[in-house]
């Protein structure tokens, strides 16, 4: 086992599906020439060329458009949004064109595509630029929604989605990027709709991905002093749901908490409470909790940033709401 | 390049066919066979029927929601139409789609669109995808006048010249978004001249002269094939029907219809094929009846079709189903 | 008290707000000279010129930003987009900018606009044309959302709206604007924030909004014959969203049922749920149940459009999973 | 038009100002005060300062992330601006803005935007809402080369002719879009010449000319302001530093940025003030020292100020949160 950073097993998964498959291709803004703003495609335009890895004007739904015609004439294209607040300019080619065509041509095409881009905040890039909104994503059907949180995750999972014949929507973390990991030597995939429990624990469950798994975890550790133990569960893929690994672990520890950076109202926390109540109405010992942003814009100013979203400390506390 | 006479005879009976398509078509909205929205082309035949004439079988086309001539010219049967807006299983899309969302990859017609101008991105795409694979081909997309006035159009423009990519994008030229006039909605009515901005070429053209349309699409197709890049072509042009099937198209004046009807493409290019001695009078009526005939078989196949199974409201969102949860 | 059409509501609104305030003006696609592609904005362009009544190229993007613009100048925009659905085009607008500009100019601005859309299914406009993507603008903190179901409803928040300090994005329903009801004659507003107990009943609560208002009404009448006391509620506006009256009434109904025309997975109905369950958890004899659309995207043939979308019978079904 | 002499002076006072500002706080940034994106400006300061002094004092200025110049040219106190910076309750936005998003509206500066792009739109809007007004005002609306191939960039452009609103959009050409060079991004380099898809003046201006820049917009302002429409105007212009605080900037040659840092915007007019006799040596120094004295004022009162209070995470959402339910 390798320890990799997390921007480099994006790096990784990409260069040996760009070996294997010369169909794959990659483009975006500032993807090529310098290697991403994450550095997650460095060195990728020197091995396969500017063609396969192309820098694009800034134009986000043009970009996306680019992904739907070229799968369509049989490419499997990895488009990057710089960020995940982007995806928000191409709304449309993702939620009206992506994840629609399929089901609404009969079956008729197919869309091996793969959109990534990093979300989230926590380093005071304020109201603008720190958007986690898989909520929307998940809500839109037709497109796969997943969001690794290690390295080892990733790769697996980018490497998956980039076989994957439907598009995808892979969300990563920028301030994972920099996180350690290990990461086998050997070449692996990992499927969607399988969670991970990250760590076993029979007195409560959290759910987290992405950002607010390294917190659930630390939240796990600072409670482990305080005698609870906590099942930490990360979903990874959020289309499709793994339901079944979440609800028989709440089925056994009869506790539930959601941690997500997004937003709360009406994030993907609620929809996992709505579930968890529907199917373990008579299992659950306490109301699901739910561990989430602040509902306001993300403010800059440090301090008040902190306040806005969600931490370990925030998730022990609902925790012990419910376990107390 | 002149147009060989068999093709001219193709292009009436093309048109003929979407015409009468479309008269069908109303017939069956009427009947309450058909819902949802549902617009009509009569009136633009020339531009479908010309444009997708100069192309190869191989090459793509990409519409919007005005989109029942197109997959028609691309040689899709009437019959799997027809049934596609009676929303029956056999359609082109089992009915998932209807008249806005066409679509048969098997003749490379790869779709109506139903947001205006949403599908042009996806058109630079095909053409980057072309492009990428060394392949001969060169992707064709209509757009209304209405649809140039989006920020899709400019973004695709530009990616389109800056890697020379093969694609003539089609702005059909109707002079109206629905109930607005083009000079209500564009800075600048010469919508050809757009492409300067980009370094594009520009041209416009009469959509109602089939043979003209067909000229200036070969030349584009042409430049595009050959690696030069992107071409506008604006083809003027006029729907004869409301926007769609509710709308009375009251904002249009009855003599500004009377004029553009004087030059309806069907008839005009009959008297031309009538007076180079390319057809004769029995051949064109006894196309007419051809259409008529493929039309009404098309609409009986479509009655007798079955509805989708409730079953089907899960299928074809995902290849692979396999995974969920 | 007049009967009014749905769409007739709200024309008197724009009217009226239009001939109280010189500041308020409307523009949009089609909104002038034909006076709305729904007939909303009927005899508006004759009657305050075509400056107050403006007819706009089709560029939803830009459409909002006008409206921004125009209302940090003093001016109290009214923008329409011609359906919901184009609200997607906008979307950067609408969640980068209109949402967020307040509060991160730290209250320097404010932004007295009204983006108003209608939204539905129903009527087998297919996959692009048919949503109900309310939840998204709920999860986007800076921005009213408005909702209402009846003309009644329609005109005293519409008015309401123009008249508010804050963004407002007024979603009406399709399919309900030839629906009628009483409107009085004299000038009305309505409250931000309170719902509206549109039929009190004891056994069971069903929160309606939009066209599943009169779908909810109709299942209380189904229920009732079968001795099922349905108390209906309607939110009218989900953010503000009135918690109280909600929760008040689920605790004595002990039962709730959240019925919405959009997809399921993580709809407002998910919120609803998890608020729910997480306030009374004591209290409820049983598992809160979601009605919503099929997780798909909208088909066009009328029997699959008809089993894709929730309507009275899907209601009155999820009433007997708890009552019975 | 000649520029009074006092003007003159003051444009050399402001660039100071703004090149001394973003010098502090490039330390402040390294000295842990400062986080999340912030974008220097320097080396493009004749192209803020020259423009702005075009303006009334009641015009709209708007612009990008990159917005520190501007604020400072509209006359917002550098302290309110380095508090913002510092995320202090004393800052213009309460410290809830930061780099990106400055805001003055006392002095009509509406705004520095994040998305790119994302503010021009409100650009056109705040002209239809002077023009409906009918208001003596124009909008100013900075954009970079890359914003120019956004979709909203095109929306915008033909709104604004479509009904000759006030606006002049100047677009800030310094010929990178982060890392991605404009020949890579946009299909005309001449940016300028994208307005004649539009029937819109476009022109280009030296930017490292402050002078120039001043008698550039001096005519497109009069233009817009006597309701003859938009401008385009294109200044070119280099920013010496990465595009942000994390970018060493390596795609760009040691020899080019050489090429135009010898073109400094701020010993240029220097030596003109000089050579014309507008100003002493003296003076210069005088200004020198003011500006360095006033950034290091600005720097101690944000480091004094208090960070925003807790409760301050809920406040400034809406203005009227007693609907709250
Ligand atoms: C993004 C978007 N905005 C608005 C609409 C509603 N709409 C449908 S067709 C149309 C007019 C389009 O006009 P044009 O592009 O000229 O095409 P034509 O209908 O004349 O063929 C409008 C506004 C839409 N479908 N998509
Ligand atoms: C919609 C959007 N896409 C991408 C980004 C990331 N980004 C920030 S600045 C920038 C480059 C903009 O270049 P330009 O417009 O030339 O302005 P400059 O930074 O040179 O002043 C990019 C791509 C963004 N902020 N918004
Ligand atoms: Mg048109
Ligand atoms: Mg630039």
């Amino acid at each position: 086992m390798a320890e990799l950073r997390y921007f480099e097993a994006v790096t990784q998964a990409l260069q040996e599906e760009m070996a294997r498959d010369d169909r794959v291709f990659l483009f975006g803004e500032d993807v090529g020439l310098v290697g991403g703003t994450f550095r997650c495609t460095e060195g990728l335009m020197a091995e396969f060329g500017s063609r396969r890895v192309r820098d694009t004007p800034i134009a986000e739904a043009a970009i996306v458009g680019l992904a739907i015609g070229a799968a369509i004439t049989g490419m499997r294209p990895v488009a990057e949004l710089m960020t995940m607040n982007f995806a928000i300019v191409a709304m449309d080619q993702i939620v009206n064109h992506v994840s629609k065509m399929r089901y609404m041509f009969g079956g008729g095409v197919k869309l091996p595509l793969v959109i990534r881009a990093p979300a989230g905040g926590g380093t005071q890039k304020a109201a603008q630029h720190s958007h986690c909104i898989e909520s929307w994503f998940v809500n839109t059907p037709g497109i796969r929604v997943v969001i690794p949180a290690t390295p080892y995750d990733v790769k697996g999972l980018l490497k998956t989605s980039i076989r994957s014949e439907d598009p995808v929507l892979f969300i990563e973390h920028e301030n994972l990027y920099s996180t350690r990991g290990e990461v086998p030597e050997e070449e692996y995939l990992l499927p969607f709709g399988v969670a991970d429990i990250k760590r076993p624990g029979r007195d409560v469950t959290v759910v987290a991905w992405s950002r607010m798994l390294p917190e659930a975890l630390k939240a796990a550790d600072m409670l482990a002093r305080e005698g609870i133990e906590v099942e930490v569960i990360d979903p990874r893929t959020l289309d499709p749901l793994d339901q079944d690994t979440i609800l028989s672990s709440v089925a056994r520890t009869h506790r539930a908490v959601i941690a997500e950076e997004g937003w709360r109202n009406v994030g993907v926390g609620a929809e996992l409470a709505a579930r968890i109540q529907e199917h373990l109405f008579y299992d659950l010992e306490a109301p699901v909790q739910r561990v989430a942003a602040a509902d306001v814009p993300t403010p800059y100013a440090r301090n008040l940033e902190k306040l806005a979203l969600p931490d370990a400390r925030d998730i022990a506390d609902a925790v012990l709401k419910i376990t107390l | 390049m002149a147009i060989p006479a068999a093709s001219q005879l193709k292009l009436y009976k093309n048109m003929l066919l979407m015409r009468r398509f479309e008269e069908g078509a109303a017939e069956g909205y009427a009947d309450g066979f058909i819902g949802g929205f549902m617009h009509l082309y009569i009136g633009q035949e020339a531009v479908a029927a010309g444009a997708i004439s100069s192309l190869n079988h191989d090459d793509y086309v990409i519409a919007t929601y005005r989109d029942h001539a197109h997959a028609l010219a691309r040689g899709t049967p009437p019959e799997a139409l027809m049934a596609e807006l009676y929303g029956r299983e056999t359609g082109v899309c089992k009915g998932k789609g209807g008249s806005m969302h066409f679509y048969d990859g098997s003749r490379y017609f790869v779709g109506g669109y139903a947001i205006v101008g949403g599908h042009l991105p996806i058109a630079t795409g095909l053409a980057l995808g072309i492009q990428m694979r060394n392949e001969d081909r060169v992707v064709m997309a209509f757009l209304g006048d209405g649809a140039s006035n989006q920020g899709v159009f400019h973004e695709s423009m530009n990616m389109a010249k800056l890697w020379d990519l093969p694609v003539v994008f089609l702005c059909e030229n109707n002079f109206y978004g629905i109930a607005t006039a083009v000079g209500t909605s564009s800075s600048y009515n010469e919508i050809h001249r757009k492409a300067q901005g980009y370094g594009i070429p520009g041209r416009v053209v009469d959509g109602m002269d089939v043979r003209a349309v067909r000229a200036a699409c070969d030349e584009a197709v042409r430049y595009a094939r050959q690696g030069s890049g992107p071409v506008l072509l604006e083809a003027r042009c006029y729907r004869y029907q409301g926007h769609s099937m509710t709308d009375p198209g009251k904002y249009r004046s009855q003599a500004e219809a009377d004029l553009w009807k004087k030059r309806d493409p069907i008839p005009r290019l009959a008297r031309q094929l009538l007076e180079e001695g390319i057809a004769t009078q029995a051949e064109l009526d006894a196309a007419q009846v051809e259409a008529n005939r493929i039309v009404e078989a098309a609409m009986q196949y479509a009655e007798r079709s079955p509805e989708p199974s409730p079953a089907a409201l899960y299928e074809d969102l995902f290849v692979e189903n396999t995974f969920h949860g």
